[in-house]
């Protein structure tokens, strides 16, 4: 029985080819309706940002479809939740993919996850934008042909802050650092430290601590840190779990003893009220903010903000920005690709060949993919201040940094990038200045 | 070899000592067992029979003395190990494979006893299929070969019990209360057809016994227990006539 | 313990009589049901080598049903000895690795490769766990073995460097004795692999079962002491079927990981542990048949509860169990052969008898 | 410094320990006299949060005094446990105590699925946050450190409290001697006329109100989500069966060793917080298969 067994299967098995060759077939037709598969954490403590993302995608859709559609055809949007584990999400992402006949993904805000969804999105064929995440190592590693970043990587998103803390704070010889563990907390220290290294190699570091994404008590970590007394704490993290441990911190008077630069925390000051003090260096990873201090008089900006506001009864944050970039982003490209295809309807390869070289502005300054699929992006790094009209804490003293200057060139690794940095390199950055308004 | 006239050594304790803290279990126990011999225990409750049987198969460790079978020691050895090298046992209360059936009980001790491990081969596919047939009919227990062992009334729960034991193809058998359990009626036959057996198969038997008429009709020899030690050991008419023995243990 | 549940026939062949009197198994009669159990094996094994060129869409949802399937037919070993472990996934998280570091390893490895790197890592490390745990029996049993399934999942969730942490390893799309495949057509090859695989080890699985060893394990559940005085050690029985079970545990890893292209530390959580032998009961431990079919009713619901109301596929399955435990402790083996009429193996004893 | 962080850590660890024994008490009275092994406590133990905290911010919100907000934790469980949990004895437990402990496992778990599946139906799946308590209380210092009175003099006093309330009620009340007696042998304690019905169903909804104050007096420190339950209560296990099942005192111990042990790998070797409750109960059970402080029972033949 055994064996005949084996001989069926092996039977079968001859007979694959057969089966595989059906599914192969597309048609460039126009189709009906576009169809996005879009993931974002629905459910969890990082919700809290993938929410207003959530709700941003639904108003660009709206708006699009009411102007027609891209190119006459109309946007459908099929979420995914990110919140529900890898497994889940990498089945129904291949269900979208495969059996709905979802064109084109945005995927996704972890970078753990987007660590996974790459090379599934380059395998299924599938013209994918990295609407969020941040880890360099995909598109530095591997090359991709259907996979994009429409926003920034780690690196200058890290850099930026540290830039801003060099040029601002200068007189600090200890750090610690509280990172949520995994990819993205991981990668952005590692980019973080080295180029501290070379920056200012009399700073010592004293903890580092990665406490499990989506951990709810810190109690532990900020006793830890109060004895240590660090001049400066870092920490990437975002979302449920930055809010959890600013407040720990906030209440037993972490803020008093030691300066916090906090990468992602734009995302989090509306949220956090009065329990997230006045000095704290924040950034947006890129230049997200609704009050922008170039693009806040802007006719899109504006009418954005006010819908989002409408909508949800609050700013937009820098994850909806982040989403609007990537609808940006799609626009632009089937416009181009379908310009270069004489007007007709592009293939999913003609769509990912105009990606190279797309120019697109979302709601901060404009932005380009470079050939290795990567956007550049400008970054906004300010101090929080307490100012009138505001019931939490808004960003002051803000550098707005070209993303060029802090982004490794195409085809060089992050981190031998940085190692090659003069010691004075990241205090020379050039930036432009803004102070609240 | 053996000699009639010399006969063996099969099983010996000496200096058994067992105390479950105020109670004492053994207290010194010294018994020899030779090949060929059916040696009755006898004794009230409590006196440490059944203990004796324990330390015998290592389910109990003694605090003194050690157990011999065949000059090994084997004193406190894993029961297992000690079934291995021939001691067979069967228990008061019936110890079966209580969701198999009778025959099933049976193949699985004659497959440990041949070690019959393939694990592609059907219990019921073993070569000794048709001896453990045999040995069941010979218990008269082939009426309920095919039955789920929980689902027997007691007296054939307590025969395949021994057919079990029996199975194993053993030196020495214990038993204890061979026939408790079973119809009043049918005891003499039962244990006659049991002691047929064993002369049969030439094994040696140890049995834990309250009625006097079978100890006095099957053992070779009888040794009177009484709180934990023995109180004296001899032939059974010897023995049972014995009027300490008798207003001890029989009397009562 | 239950008498229903549990409760014997490997073969479902196992003793039925016309007027419902004592139960008593025959294996000769058995032999007629065993053709008749034999052809509808055949029946299923062709029915599932056909999916592809008939649902071709399902093959992906098919094939990790019998991976996960694979897992709980493990849990069923252990069953039979009376015996759950909540620490399972485990062997079930060791597979999904084991083809995650070699896959990061060796570009281009071999499908089989992986399979028996698996096979190995998890009986090595079944063996190792084996002999600590199978001491313990009944809820100590579960206990330990959640232990040290949780110790595994915290190395996994925490050291980041080497294990990917809580992000999980990709594993890449290996090649099938030395073919390149495409997406499409690995997809098709593997559904092949699992099935041959599956069949494999149901085969083997119902053999095992009724091996003296097999039917030792049930020993064990009866009765340790007869098992001891018959001259074998619970234990090393014990130790057999877990070392079995821990190998189909990891072989269904390995085929769940290979189809998803992931390993992740989620494989190892206690949930995933209690979820196979969730499955076990649900399909019915008597058979093996009910690993499959349990499995494939926990993952559609799982899959298509959300059409009924949102977001409630746990619900449905809590409650679910619930009624099956109440009222068919048999699971769905038993539910199936209840409304066929065959084989009602207990007559006597119906409910619940002590423990 | 070396003393100044050993104390330090002490306190982080007695902090944690005391919401964790709060939890694991109930568990490991539960099995002690129904001999279950219940599952379903951790959801429990959400729902006890989940309850509370949306008390709290409804007392919040409508202006109430924020002092009322300690009640509303109290309370908050006491409802959870009692009606949820007198609920599940009667209408299921009830039928299964003659079962197979796989299956009343099992059972349990089934609970623990229907639960997290119906908390997230009611609360969704964003994070709940209510740390009214915690501010009120305001910070103490320590060797210049300072902590939250909630989390290092509020939550050990009130296991303290827990701890001996329970032992005075087992010692010195009627209810309490029929409970003992019951975990001691429930044949005998039966057969002399206790009302063993009655009994479980005490103990059971006890065991679920601790579970569910756990979570509540858990609130103000964290942020609520999906899943809490899940962690919670493979750590409650972990407790329990380091403990010895059925263990209360050891219990206490048992949480205290894990919640410091826990607390100190965060000082010297953070990469070991994890793992510490399990390779605890790992080396624990591989040593004494019945816990710390478990009987250990033999067979007689």
């Amino acid at each position: 029985m055994k064996f005949k067994a084996l001989y069926l299967g092996g039977v079968l098995t001859a007979a694959l080819s057969a089966a595989t060759l059906t599914g192969a077939a597309w048609a460039a037709d126009k189709p009906a309706e576009l169809k996005i598969g879009i993931t974002t954490y629905s459910s969890g403590s990082a919700s809290v940002f993938g929410v207003p993302a959530r709700h941003a995608a639904e108003i660009l859709a709206e708006e699009i479809n009411a102007k027609g559609g891209v190119n006459g055809v109309p946007l459908k949007l099929y979420f995914i939740d990110e919140g529900a584990g890898l497994e889940t999400l990498m089945t129904e992402y291949r269900r979208l993919v495969e059996d709905e006949g979802v064109e084109v993904t945005f995927a996704s805000i972890s970078s753990g996850v987007c660590n996974k969804m790459a090379p599934l999105a380059e395998d299924l064929e599938v013209v994918n934008f990295m609407w969020d995440c941040g880890t360099q190592r995909i598109l530095e590693d591997d090359k991709y042909d259907y996979v994009f970043r429409t926003q920034a990587n780690a690196t200058p998103e890290v850099l930026a802050p540290l830039a801003y803390l060099l040029k601002a704070n200068p007189d600090f010889k200890t750090i610690a650092v509280v990172n949520q563990d995994y990819a993205w907390g991981r990668d952005s220290w590692e980019i973080f430290s080295n180029a501290l290294k070379i920056q200012r190699p009399d700073v010592k570091v004293v903890a580092e601590l990665f406490p499990a994404f989506g951990a709810a008590d810190f109690s532990t970590e900020v006793s830890r840190l109060q004895a240590l007394k660090p001049d400066v704490i870092l920490s990437t993290s975002w979302g449920g779990d930055l809010d959890t441990f600013v407040r720990q911190a906030k209440q037993r008077g972490l803020f008093e003893t030691s300066k916090f630069v906090l990468p992602l925390a734009e995302s989090s000051l509306q949220r956090l009220g009065d329990d997230l003090p006045e000095g704290v260096i924040v950034g947006a990873r890129g230049d997200h903010y609704f009050l922008h201090p170039e693009m806040r008089d802007k006719e899109k900006f504006k009418t954005f903000n006010e819908k989002f506001k409408a909508r949800t009864g609050e700013y937009p944050i820098y994850s909806a920005a982040h989403m609007v970039q990537a609808f940006a982003a799609l626009e632009a490209v089937y416009d181009k690709a379908i310009k270069a295809n004489g007007g007709e309807w592009p293939t999913k390869e003609q769509v990912a060949e105009a990606m190279v070289g797309l120019e697109f502005q979302g709601l901060g300054r404009p932005l380009v993919i470079r050939e290795d699929g990567q956007a550049v992006e400008a970054q906004l790094v300010g101090t929080t201040a307490k100012r009138d009209g505001y019931n939490f804490k808004v960003i002051d003293k803000m550098e707005l940094y070209d993303g060029k200057d802090l982004m490794a060139p195409v085809g060089e690794n992050s981190l031998k990038w940085i190692a090659k940095f003069k010691p004075d390199f990241l205090s020379k950055v050039p930036s432009t200045s803004f102070s609240h308004k | 070899m053996s000699e009639q006239s010399a006969p063996r050594l099969l099983l010996q304790a000496e200096g058994l000592k067992l105390h479950f803290g105020g109670i004492i279990a053994a207290d010194g126990i010294n018994l020899s067992l030779y090949d060929g011999e059916h040696l009755a225990i006898i004794g009230p409750n409590g006196a440490g029979k059944t203990t004796f049987l324990n330390i015998c198969t290592g389910y109990l460790r003694p605090q003194g003395g050690y157990v011999r079978f065949e000059n090994r020691e084997i004193t406190a050895h894993p029961p297992r190990d000690i079934t291995r090298l021939g001691i067979a046992r069967a228990f008061q209360i019936p110890q079966l494979f209580a969701e198999q059936t009778v025959l099933e009980n049976m193949l699985l001790a004659a497959s440990v006893r041949e070690r019959h491990w393939n694990p592609l081969r059907n219990l019921h596919a073993i070569p000794e299929r048709r001896e453990m047939e045999e040995l069941l009919e010979l218990v008269g227990c082939s009426d309920v070969r095919d039955r789920v062992a929980s689902e027997l009334p007691e007296g054939k729960r307590k025969l395949a019990d021994i057919a079990i034991a029996l199975a194993l193809k053993p030196r020495v058998l214990l038993m204890d209360e061979p026939t408790s359990g079973v119809a009043s009626a049918d005891k003499f036959d039962v244990m006659e057809t049991l002691m047929n057996a064993l002369r049969k198969a030439k094994v040696s038997s140890v049995f834990v016994e309250h009625d006097m008429e079978m100890v006095s009709r099957y053992a070779t020899r009888v040794a009177v227990w009484a709180q934990g030690k023995i109180q004296t050991t001899g032939k059974p008419d010897v023995v049972l006539n014995d009027p300490e023995v008798i207003r001890n243990v029989i009397g009562g | 313990m239950s008498k229903e549940f549990l409760t014997a026939i490997p073969d479902g062949a196992a003793g039925t009589t016309a007027d419902g009197s004592l139960p008593v198994r025959q294996e000769r009669r058995g032999n007629v049901l065993m053709n008749k159990e034999f052809l509808a094996f055949i029946a299923v094994a062709a029915l599932l080598a056909a999916v592809p060129f008939t649902f071709g869409s399902s093959i992906t949802f098919i094939a990790m049903c019998l991976a996960k399937g694979l897992a709980v037919l493990g849990i069923l070993i252990l069953l039979r000895a009376g015996q759950v472990s909540f620490g399972h996934a485990m062997y079930f998280a060791i597979g999904a690795y084991a083809a995650a570091f070699l896959s990061s390893a060796f570009r281009g490895i071999d499908m089989m490769v992986l399979v028996a790197a698996a096979i190995l890592a998890s009986g090595v490390a079944g063996a190792i766990v084996g002999v600590f745990v199978t001491r313990y029996r009944g809820i100590f049993f579960g206990m330990i073995n959640l232990a040290f399934s949780m110790v595994f999942y915290s190395i996994l969730e925490k050291a980041f460097h080497i294990t990917g942490g809580s992000d999980g390893m990709r594993i890449r799309r290996p090649t099938l004795l030395g073919m390149e495949l495409r997406r499409a057509e690995f997809d098709v090859a593997i559904y092949y692999v699992i099935l041959v695989f599956a069949l494999l080890s149901v085969w083997l699985v119902w053999r095992y079962l009724r091996s003296p060893m097999g039917e030792a394990l049930r020993a064990v559940k009866s009765n340790e002491t007869r098992l001891e005085y018959v001259g074998l050690s619970a234990k090393s029985v014990l130790l057999g079927g877990y070392i079995a079970s821990a190998v189909l545990c990891g072989l269904g890893g390995v085929f769940m990981g290979m189809v998803q292209g992931l390993a992740t530390p989620e494989h190892a959580f206690w949930t995933r542990s209690s979820e196979l032998v969730f499955i076990a009961v649900l399909g019915g431990p008597a058979h093996v048949a009910g690993a499959f079919g349990g499995t494939v009713l926990f993952e559609a619901v799982r899959t298509y509860a959300a059409a009924l109301l949102d977001d409630s596929w746990q619900l449905i399955l809590g409650v679910t169990l619930i009624l099956i435990i109440l009222w068919a402790p048999g699971g769905m083996v038993e539910l199936f052969r209840r409304f066929t009429g065959r084989n009602r193996v207990k007559t006597v004893t119906s409910g619940e008898a002590g423990r | 410094m070396t003393l100044n962080f050993a104390v330090l850590a002490l306190l982080d660890g007695i902090a944690y320990a005391s919401l964790l024994f709060l939890v694991a008490v109930g568990l490991t009275l539960i099995f002690g006299v129904l001999g279950i092994l219940n599952i379903a406590h951790g959801s429990l133990y959400a729902i006890g949060a989940y309850v509370a905290a949306t008390l709290g911010q409804w007392l919040v919100a409508n202006g109430y005094n924020p002092w009322l907000t300690f009640p509303a934790l109290f309370a908050g469980a006491t409802i959870v446990g009692i009606v949820l949990g007198g609920l599940l004895e009667r209408l299921l437990l009830q039928r299964i105590y003659a079962k197979d402990e796989i299956l009343q496992l099992l059972v349990t778990f089934a609970v623990f699925m229907i639960l997290e599946n119906l908390q997230r139906m009611i609360w969704g799946v964003q994070p709940y946050f209510m740390s009214t308590p915690l501010n009120l209380l305001g910070n103490v210092s320590f060797f210049g450190i300072n902590y939250t009175a909630y989390q290092v003099l509020f939550l050990p006093a009130a296991a303290i409290v827990v701890l001996f309330a329970l032992r005075h009620f087992l010692r010195h009340t009627s209810m309490g001697a029929q409970i003992l007696a019951v975990t001691e042998d429930r044949e005998a304690a039966t057969s002399i006329g206790i009302n063993a019905t009655r009994v479980y169903f005490m103990t059971f909804v006890i065991g679920a109100c601790f579970a569910a104050l756990g979570g509540a007096l858990a609130t103000p420190t964290t942020s609520l989500v999906t899943g809490m339950g899940a962690n919670m209560i493979v750590l409650s296990f972990a407790v329990a069966a380091t403990a010895g099942l059925g263990q209360i005192e050891g219990a206490a111990i048992s949480a205290l060793m894990i919640g410091i042990a826990r607390a100190f790998a965060v000082y010297l070797s953070p990469e070991l917080e994890v793992i510490m409750p399990y390779l605890i109960m790992v080396l624990v059970l591989l040593i004494k298969p019945n816990g710390l402080f478990g009987k250990v029972t033999a067979r007689k033949i």
